[in-house]
């Protein structure tokens, strides 16, 4: 049972990650890509969620931990490069 | 999974090389990211690769149970990522810089000191 | 627009005043964690680097200097010396350069505890790296004004 | 018992994340995208994280990395999605043909690095001199 | 012996505060040390003269058996007595000559060490110690010509000698070490007991051209022979004869020293031969076309050395002998000859044959000395010159081959001589007085003509008695050139023949050539043109050349563009490893996709993808970006495969790159499209070339196991004996900790960097 | 509000020293028994007496935002999922009662997480929030529930 | 245990790190820049002294046993390169006392130093290939940031090419040091030497060889991957100049000794050939590059890629008496180039600038200058009897010995091409009047010159030791080709003797 849903999951992230991945290379601006990154790092965590099932290894909740810290960051940063005035007229 | 990674490093090598050959001095900088990128992954890849078996001692053994992942390729990487970040960060403030002082991101007005 | 806007976002702002120990707390757990667990000095020090330079975009680089109180140069410099000496205690014992040197306590609560020299060695590293990063980031963000 | 509610956590997870996805791909303007991800992202993300504190019942540190992850991302999913919704308005980036109504539209005032709340109007940005220029 | 050598070292090394204590009698001062060796050298004579010779050696350096070994016999003996004996004139008519000049300090450094190089050169019975002494004759020689360097000319001139002589200095030592290799030995007393060793080799024709490279450089042989009259740019007359008499002859000594072991093989002799005959005839052809008071000199100079070559190579003992004795006599009347030329020089001003006459009245002793020495360069009987000349017909014509030719050329160089000889004691003292630049009120000092005349004087005394020199010294030394004792001895009468006859020819065309002298080089004219096609023009070309091609390299190697180098690099790399792999006969390699899983398959197709994006987008931000994907897409990949320390480390390392390039590049411009298609499409199949490289590579790599890691041992101590579970990071702290300490060397370094980097530019703004 | 959450967690504690159990589920029990006690014994004290009432309005909060959650989540996704686009978007000015920057920061946060909903930007005199709205087909309604999460929300925090 | 192994890295680690420290007290930090450069020489020549007598000496740090842990080891060649770090550290560092701003020193300088130097000899003596990566970027990090000290525009052109093609460098031996874990599972270079000697099909390993041979040929200036160093290597300040002149390709050259005698000795015929034809083409590019310029500093650099071609001769002949050679050409060069560039360095400091043309009149008016000058040349050139004669003699003998008839010819032609850029040196510089439209250039001046003149003379005084005493740098030279050419001499002092 679990297995089966372990796959599925699996299956829905990877194309999930596929669409975010055509949005950030599409954008067609800046904060648009910025948004597909941040949502791969989101995506990455339920990655690492469903490896922690299927490996029954805990250790890897660390990184999702991480991440969700982290990828707010580079948000963050994105934003106020925006902000400042950076990145957009010449994209 | 081997055979599969030599492509994803052949290709990491290839953009990061196509990338440094670019007159711009910003792609310069992300070729030297995807090279870096791209030998981490290769010293990865020869380490062998396993699912789901980290390095990790459980509380209470004195060794992991069964096979685990080869540890010392990864404190390797561990390695080479932080220097490949410190390299990395001189040389961002360097192109920076030089954007600064020859106010164009184009290598090709950076070749006087040469000859 | 004709002129830039630089207004700073009230939500971020405060919101970072929430983040900042939570962060730093984090940073110190992964330190001390690091040898039985994923962590160690240089994720620590990342973390805690983070923390300060998401400070540093929510405030400004006064207020981050501010809460990092010392001179990162100062960490850079006392972490590597750090580092350096967690290396030399063996050699009076005529062992080899970074032999490590463990010290066992028995604590009442907490039970037993080994401190040795790998962890002072962690904490130059941690030093290291949140001065280096720190002195990077706040250096730049500092020619950006 | 617990390896079907793990599941359904787990694929209620994966679907939210999928349509967190396919909306950033379809929405037609940033805030549009940004209203899928922070939410549909954060509730995916939180679910699957859940149905791992689930299969560890009882491990704290499980539970406690799982809650830690949780409240990382309710924190920061909506504060970034500010900041870029945010970032966006700054730059003029356009919204969607139909958009209705814009209330935030000309309320930044770069004169004196304030935004105005509605009615209120910058001392140095009076109407005639608009016309004037 | 060594301190005898490397006296004129030392006293160089003080010879300026000597000069300065001692004033005006400073060249007498020095003088002594010559003076001294001169004795001392002298003291050697019965030993040597009665056959004997002397081995003395000091260890330098026995690892690459190098010795300061030094022999004296016949030849190095006849040779350190004219360095030294002349020397003693030469420094205390420096004294004079050059009173008050201020850089007469530095001048007596360069001839005392020049001097002592030479002595070295001479005395030196291994290969490389002599070496030695040849280079420093060279440096020190090139020092003298460009003693006056403000002077482009002079610099120009300098430069040239160096430039042939150390060239060819450097195949002799080619020479030398492939002579030592074959004979075992770097010590000549060896070397020249060994026997036909040298000329059974294989190497031995490699050897005999190494060595005459660098003989016929140094002692200007054509088509070498360009350089020497160049360097009477040297400021006086004495630095010019020391090194246009003195140290050209180290090249005649060395072909010399080496007859016994190079010698008597028709190589030897056609080479030595034809191009010292050539050379001979070269010399007093230019000589007679020259007018200056130097270039006169030099060029009959580079006549005798053609000589001397000529003879050691028709190599009889009558041959041999000659060229003993015309060393000798050379030596003593060109010596004259170059300091009268000085006293002309100093006292008249005057630098050209043409432009004086009549001087007899103001330089009484001059013009008679100078009289006394060209009768002695015509070879006029009975000056020892006369001797030479006599014996030196007799060897060619007794030749063993080639003699018809070396006859004719040395008859013809006879009769030139003779007119160079009345142009040099002639022309200048005799006839109307022509105005000169400076009027000559009095006769030289004794310092200066103290040489002349002791010199010419010898010229005429060895002539009268032959036996003085013949039977110790110049048997000694020709026995020494023959490699066996030789049988025949000088005399002033042999009677009438035809050697005789070919001397009164000479004499009675020369004279003639002399009263027609305009006519004469009217006549020959036409030759100056072909110097447009001589060795010097060689020279110069090749000088032209080198820097073309040097400019031409930079250029195309050095052209400033990153991109190039990197291109030039990345496919050398590639040609070496494919040429490697085609070497080894390809490598073995296990390909597989079995067991990989689909989200893994998505996600390095992510990462592949944006790695792509990153390299395509025409957006810099866009750029940024996908690369923030390749990070996290890595990540991934870490803790997928149980890299969960790697993988926070990826994530936040990625995190704060994207940070630090967002704080960096938002003020840089956008990508421009600056490069046209086709050389894009070049780049991509180059980078394409490496990617494939480095994936063959890894590919193979993970087929072949050699052995098992050691990380075995990390995983079973990691708790025993590091105290933590997470055996990366014990690794990190304990194990490997020096490693982690220079990463944190390198990021602290980084930092440092980049804050210097940043605020020094900030300071240098603020001022 | 902190001073009695210190005593909770304190109490707590001294109850997994007795027990001598420091498992997370222990920590729970002690920390539900620890608010009982306090909630009942220091009733008198209003902090503690305030903070009584705090936390079960607290876990009704987060129950009632976790609800909203799903539920307009649920509705992001049908309009994701089907063809046709039902939004109707714009950009509002909601006029805040929340005062302090902390209270503005997590009301403008929640709205964030709402679907529908996402703070743009707070007016410089912190009068209001500029939220994005999706489905502004009411605004009047829009406004109406706004309101209540933000009064949930204060009561939770004030 | 034998500290003296670890100390000349330790050292300058510790020392690097006070001064970093302390960097708000510049007194304090030229203080311990002199003292620990100098305390690093005597730890160094204890080393070497100690190696001379006892063997490899091998350090297992954190006391871990090999091949797991990290080991030091000291063989001579290594023990002999450290000496010279440390030799041109302290010259530099006292060169640096007038040589260096203010501003300069206040931005690290010394710690730069100290720490470029750890980097040198972690990279020395460690015996384990990762470790020595490490190092190497240790010491390219701080050779960045020492190379950009001042930010002038040259700097920043010149830094790009250097920092871009170091990387490339860098990441190859990565790639490298990953492929040969791939194939031995181990790090330490003894223990995979070890395990590739009962290899038989050595393809591959030939195939990696060719990866180590491109990275440390683009460390050490080899043809055709030295473009970096004329790019670079004269714009940063001319102390820092002269330190990389000595140390930083000779890093390079030393990497190469060590892999190619100790791990890639499968197919010597195939790979040691391409060395040569390497070094042929590195001497003859670099001697004919100086030949067209006109700046002190660029002649200097371009040099010291010919020279690199006559060390690497030394390597690919692999004859005893060939590595004796290249043993003896990098110490006779580390001396001699570091000492041209601080002449260059006084010459600007004198007369404000590089320019040849621009310069003129010093024979007149720095004599003494003068002949400081003509030691190193003319020891670069060969100029028997000073130092670099005996290295090229030797090299000369291993190639006749070899039957190596063109490369002779290169290393001799490059010889006198080298005559040729040094005497146009002496003659532009000193010997050609000084152009009058240039003679007031504004000029640094003579203050403190006193100190660089020291160190100058100092420097020479070693050149021409190292000719007139070249038999104990010989015999040391020898000793250590000898344990270059037996690597289980290495293998036996690190692994143990397991037979
Ligand atoms: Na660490
Ligand atoms: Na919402």
């Amino acid at each position: 049972m679990l297995e089966v849903s372990i796959f599925v999951s699996y299956v829905i992230l990877s194309i999930a990650l596929g669409l975010t991945f055509v949005r950030l290379v599409i954008g067609p601006s800046l904060p648009d890509r910025v948004v597909a990154l941040e949502m791969i790092a989101t995506l990455t965590v339920g990655f690492i969620a469903v490896y922690t099932l299927s490996s029954g290894v805990t250790a890897f909740l660390d990184v999702a931990m991480v991440l969700a810290l982290t990828a707010f960051l580079a948000a963050v940063g994105f934003a106020r490069l925006i902000t400042k005035g950076g990145g957009v007229h010449h994209d | 999974m081997e055979t599969l990674m030599a492509f994803v490093v052949g290709g990491l090598f290839a953009a990061a090389i196509y990338m440094m050959l670019r007159r711009s001095i910003v792609k310069l900088v992300i070729g030297l990211i995807l090279l870096s990128n791209g030998a981490n992954l290769l010293l990865f890849t020869q380490a062998g690769m396993l699912r789901g078996a980290p390095p990790l001692v459980p509380l209470g053994a004195t060794q992991p149970e069964g096979v685990v992942a080869d540890p010392l390729a990864q404190a390797l990487i561990l390695t080479a990522i932080v220097i490949g970040f410190g390299v990395l960060a001189f040389a961002v403030v360097l192109i920076h810089r030089a954007y600064e002082v020859v106010e164009a991101d184009d290598m090709d007005q950076m070749k006087d000191t040469d000859t | 627009m004709t002129r830039e806007l630089n207004i700073q976002s009230l939500i971020l702002r405060s919101a970072s005043q929430l983040l900042l120990p939570l962060l730093l707390m984090f940073s110190i757990f992964l330190l001390l964690r690091g040898h039985d667990e994923p962590g160690g000095g240089f994720i620590a020090g990342l973390v805690a680097a983070s923390a300060i330079a998401l400070h540093m975009f929510a405030q400004d680089i006064h207020q981050a200097k501010r809460v990092l109180y010392a001179d990162p140069r100062d960490l850079v410099g006392w972490g590597l010396v750090f580092g350096v000496i967690s290396g030399v205690p063996a050699i009076f014992k005529g062992q080899a350069f970074f032999t490590s040197q463990w010290l066992e306590f028995t604590m009442p609560i907490l039970g037993k505890i080994k401190v040795g020299t790998p962890l002072i060695f962690d904490i130059g590293v941690y030093l290291v790296v949140v001065g280096s990063v720190l002195l990077i980031l706040l250096t730049l963000a500092e020619a950006e004004d | 018992m617990t390896d079907v509610v793990v599941s359904l956590f787990l694929l209620i997870g994966a679907g939210f994340m999928f349509v967190a996805a396919l909306g950033l791909l379809r929405m037609p303007d940033l805030p549009m995208r940004l209203h899928a991800t922070t939410k549909a992202g954060a509730l995916g993300g939180g679910l699957m994280v859940i149905a791992v504190g689930l299969e560890f019942f009882g491990d704290v540190a499980v539970a406690a990395r799982a809650a830690a992850i949780i409240i990382f991302i309710v924190l920061t999913a909506p504060i970034a999605a500010h900041l870029i919704g945010r970032a966006g308005y700054f730059v003029g980036l356009p919204m969607w043909s139909k958009t209705l109504k814009d209330e935030l539209k000309d309320r930044y005032d770069p004169q004196n690095q304030v935004l105005l709340s509605p009615g209120e109007v910058s001392s140095e940005d009076k109407p005639d001199r608009d016309k004037a220029e | 012996m060594l301190l005898a050598i490397l006296s004129g070292f030392l006293l160089a090394t003080v010879a300026p505060a000597v000069h300065r204590q001692t004033g005006m009698n400073s060249g007498w001062v020095l003088a002594i040390l010559p003076a001294a060796l001169f004795l001392y050298f002298l003291s050697f004579l019965p030993a040597v003269g009665s056959g004997e010779s002397i081995v003395i050696s000091y260890p330098w350096v026995p690892g690459l058996d190098i010795q300061l070994s030094f022999l004296v016999d016949g030849l190095s003996l006849l040779f350190a007595l004219l360095i030294s004996g002349i020397g003693f004139f030469i420094v205390a008519y420096a004294g004079r000559y050059l009173e008050g000049h201020k850089d007469l300090g530095r001048f007596y450094v360069l001839i005392l060490s020049f001097m002592a190089s030479m002595l070295g050169l001479v005395l030196s019975d291994n290969l490389i110690s002599l070496f030695v002494f040849w280079e420093l004759t060279s440096i020190t020689s090139y020092l003298l010509i460009g003693f006056n360097h403000e002077d482009a000319t002079a610099r120009r001139s300098a430069l040239q000698g160096l430039f042939v002589t150390v060239g060819g200095g450097l195949a002799l030592l080619t020479g030398l070490v492939m002579m030592a290799v074959v004979t075992g030995s770097y010590e000549l007393s060896e070397i020249l007991s060994s026997g036909d060793a040298l000329r059974d080799h294989g190497w031995y024709v490699a050897i005999v051209l190494l060595v005459l490279l660098g003989c016929f450089t140094k002692s200007a042989q054509v088509p070498f022979h360009f350089w020497l009259p160049r360097a009477m740019a040297a400021p006086t007359p004495v630095s010019a004869y020391l090194h246009s008499a003195t140290m050209v002859k180290a090249g005649v000594y060395l072909m010399a020293r080496l007859n016994p072991s190079l010698g008597a093989t028709d190589l030897w002799l056609i080479l030595l031969g034809v191009f010292g005959a050539l050379t001979m005839f070269t010399g007093v052809f230019m000589s007679i076309r020259s007018t200056g008071v130097k270039q006169v000199l030099a060029y009959s100079t580079v006549m005798a050395l053609g000589t001397l070559t000529m003879l050691i190579g028709v190599g009889t003992d009558t041959a041999i002998m000659a060229a003993m004795a015309f060393l000798l006599a050379h030596s003593l009347y060109k010596g004259a000859l170059f300091l009268i030329a000085g006293i002309l020089d100093h006292e008249a001003g005057c630098k050209d044959f043409l432009q004086t006459g009549g001087l007899r009245h103001a330089l009484p002793i001059t013009a008679t000395f100078a009289a006394i020495a060209a009768l002695s360069l015509g070879g006029v009987i009975p000056m020892f010159g006369f001797v030479a000349k006599e014996l030196l017909f007799e060897a060619v014509l007794e030749a063993p081959s080639l003699s018809g030719l070396l006859s004719l050329l040395t008859v013809a160089s006879a009769i030139l001589v003779v007119a160079v000889a009345a142009v040099v004691g002639i022309k200048p003292y005799w006839g109307p007085r022509v105005e000169t630049p400076k009027t000559p009120h009095h006769e030289a000092p004794p310092a200066m003509l103290a040489g002349p005349a002791v010199l010419a004087s010898l010229g005429l005394l060895f002539g009268v008695g032959v036996a003085m020199v013949d039977r110790g010294l110049l048997s000694a030394a020709a026995g020494a050139v023959y490699g066996s004792p030789v049988e025949t001895y000088l005399s002033l009468w042999h009677g009438f023949n035809l050697p005789l006859m070919l001397s009164l020819l000479s004499l009675v065309l020369g004279l003639t050539i002399y009263f027609n002298w305009d006519r004469f080089r009217t006549a020959t004219g036409f030759m100056d043109d072909l110097k447009r096609f001589g060795p010097e023009r060689a020279y110069d070309k090749s000088m032209d050349g080198l820097v073309s091609i040097s400019e031409w390299q930079t250029r195309v190697l050095q052209n400033g563009y990153l991109r190039y180098y990197l291109l030039t690099i990345l496919l050398s790399t590639v040609a070496l490893v494919t040429f490697s792999i085609a070497r080894a006969g390809g490598l073995e390699i296990q390909m597989s996709l079995a067991g990989v899983r689909i989200q893994e398959l998505a996600i390095v197709a992510v990462l592949l993808l944006a790695a792509l994006v990153s390299v395509t987008t025409s957006s810099r931000l866009g750029a940024v970006a996908s690369l923030g994907a390749v990070g996290f897409s890595v990540a991934l990949i870490y803790v997928l495969f149980s890299a969960a320390d790697v993988g926070i480390t990826q994530v936040l390392v990625e995190t704060l790159t994207v940070i630090m390039l967002v704080l960096v590049l938002f003020r840089l411009p956008g990508f421009l499209g600056l490069t046209p298609q086709a050389l894009r499409i070049r780049d991509a199949v180059v980078a394409l070339a490496f990617g494939v490289m480095v994936a063959l590579l890894s590919l193979a790599a993970s087929s072949t196991r050699f052995a098992d890691s050691i990380s075995e041992y990390f995983i079973r101590e990691s708790e025993p004996s590091g105290f933590g579970r997470n055996i990366v990071n014990v690794i990190l702290v304990d194990f490997r900790a020096l490693d982690t300490l220079g990463e944190i060397v390198v990021l602290a370094l980084a930092a440092v960097g980049v804050y210097a980097m940043i605020k020094l530019r900030a300071e240098d703004n603020r001022k | 509000m902190i001073g009695p959450l210190a005593w909770n967690i304190l109490l707590a504690m001294l109850w997994m020293g007795f027990t001598g159990s420091f498992t997370g589920t222990n920590l729970f029990i002690g920390l539900a028994l620890g608010y009982l006690v306090l909630a009942y014994a220091l009733r008198g004290i209003p902090a503690f007496a305030n903070y009584a009432t705090k936390v079960p309005r607290t876990i009704r909060f987060i129950g009632f935002f976790l609800w909203e959650l799903i539920l307009s989540n649920l509705k992001v996704a049908y309009d994701v999922l089907t063809p046709t686009y039902y939004m109707k978007p714009g950009v509002i000015a909601f006029p805040l009662e929340a005062r302090t920057d902390g209270e503005i920061t997590i009301v403008a946060n929640l709205i964030s997480l709402t679907p529908g909903t996402l703070s743009l930007d707070v007016s410089s005199d912190r009068k209001v929030l500029y939220i994005h709205v999706m489905y502004l087909d009411d605004e009047a309604e829009v406004v109406k529930s706004l309101r209540y999460l933000e009064h949930r929300a204060l009561e939770v925090l004030r | 245990m034998r500290p003296e192994v670890a100390l000349p890295v330790v050292l300058p680690l510790l020392f690097g790190a006070i001064s970093l420290a302390l960097w708000r007290y510049r007194t304090a930090q030229r203080v311990i820049g002199v003292l620990g450069t100098g305390t690093l020489l005597a730890a160094a020549v204890w080393l070497l002294l100690a190696t001379w007598r006892d063997g490899v000496l091998v350090m297992h740090m954190g006391n871990w046993q090999a091949p797991f842990g990290i080991v030091l080891v000291s063989d001579l060649l290594g023990a002999i390169m450290v000496v010279l770090a440390a030799i041109s550290g302290l010259a530099t560092a006292v060169y640096s006392l007038t040589a260096i701003s203010k501003r300069h020193e206040h931005y690290g300088y010394y710690p730069l130093l100290h720490l470029l130097l750890a980097g040198v000899n972690g990279a020395f003596l460690t015996g384990d290939i990762f470790n020595m990566y490490v190092w190497f970027e240790v010491m390219l990090v701080a050779s960045f940031a020492l190379l950009i000290l001042g930010g002038e525009r040259a700097q920043m052109e010149g830094a790009i090419k250097y920092v871009t093609l170091n990387l490339v460098s860098s990441a190859i031996f990565l790639s490298g040091i990953g492929l040969l874990y791939g194939l031995t599972g181990t790090l330490n270079m003894a223990d995979i030497a070890d395990k590739l000697a009962d290899v038989e099909d050595t393809g591959l390993i030939t195939v990696i060889a060719m990866m180590f041979l491109v990275s440390f040929g683009i460390k050490a200036g080899a043809f055709p991957f030295f473009f970096w160093l004329p790019a670079s290597y004269h714009t940063p300040q001319v102390a820092v100049s002269a330190l990389f002149a000595a140390l930083l390709t000779k890093v390079g050259v030393y990497a190469l000794f060590r892999v190619f005698t100790l791990i890639f000795t499968q197919d010597v015929g195939y790979t040691h050939e391409i060395l040569l034809w390497v070094a042929g083409a590195t001497m003859l590019t670099g001697v004919l590059g100086a030949a067209a310029q006109y700046e002190f500093r660029r002649i200097l650099s371009f040099h010291i890629i010919s020279q690199i071609g006559y060390m690497i001769m030394g390597l690919a002949l692999f004859t005893p008496l060939a590595l004796v050679g290249g043993v003896f050409y990098i110490m006779h060069h580390i001396i001699v180039k570091a000492n041209l560039f601080l002449v260059s360095g006084l010459v600007y400091r004198l007369k404000g600038t590089y320019e040849l043309k621009e310069l003129g009149g010093m024979y007149r008016s720095h004599p003494i200058l003068g002949l400081l000058f003509l030691v190193p040349a003319l020891s670069l050139a060969g100029i028997p009897p000073l130092s670099g004669f005996f290295a090229k003699f030797i090299l000369i003998r291993a190639g006749v010995e070899a039957e190596s008839w063109w490369i002779v010819f290169v290393a001799l032609l490059v010889g006198l091409l080298t005559l040729y850029s040094m005497i146009k040196i002496w003659a532009e510089v000193f010997w050609k009047a000084q152009p009058e439209e240039h003679a007031n250039r504004p000029a640094p001046g003579p203050k403190g010159t006193g100190v660089m003149y020291g160190t100058i003379a100092v420097m020479a005084a070693m050149t021409v030791f190292i000719g007139f005493g070249a038999q104990p740098i010989y015999l040391i030279a020898e000793q250590a080709a000898h344990q270059l050419l037996d690597p289980q001499i290495y293998i036996d002092a690190v692994l143990g003797d397991r037979s």
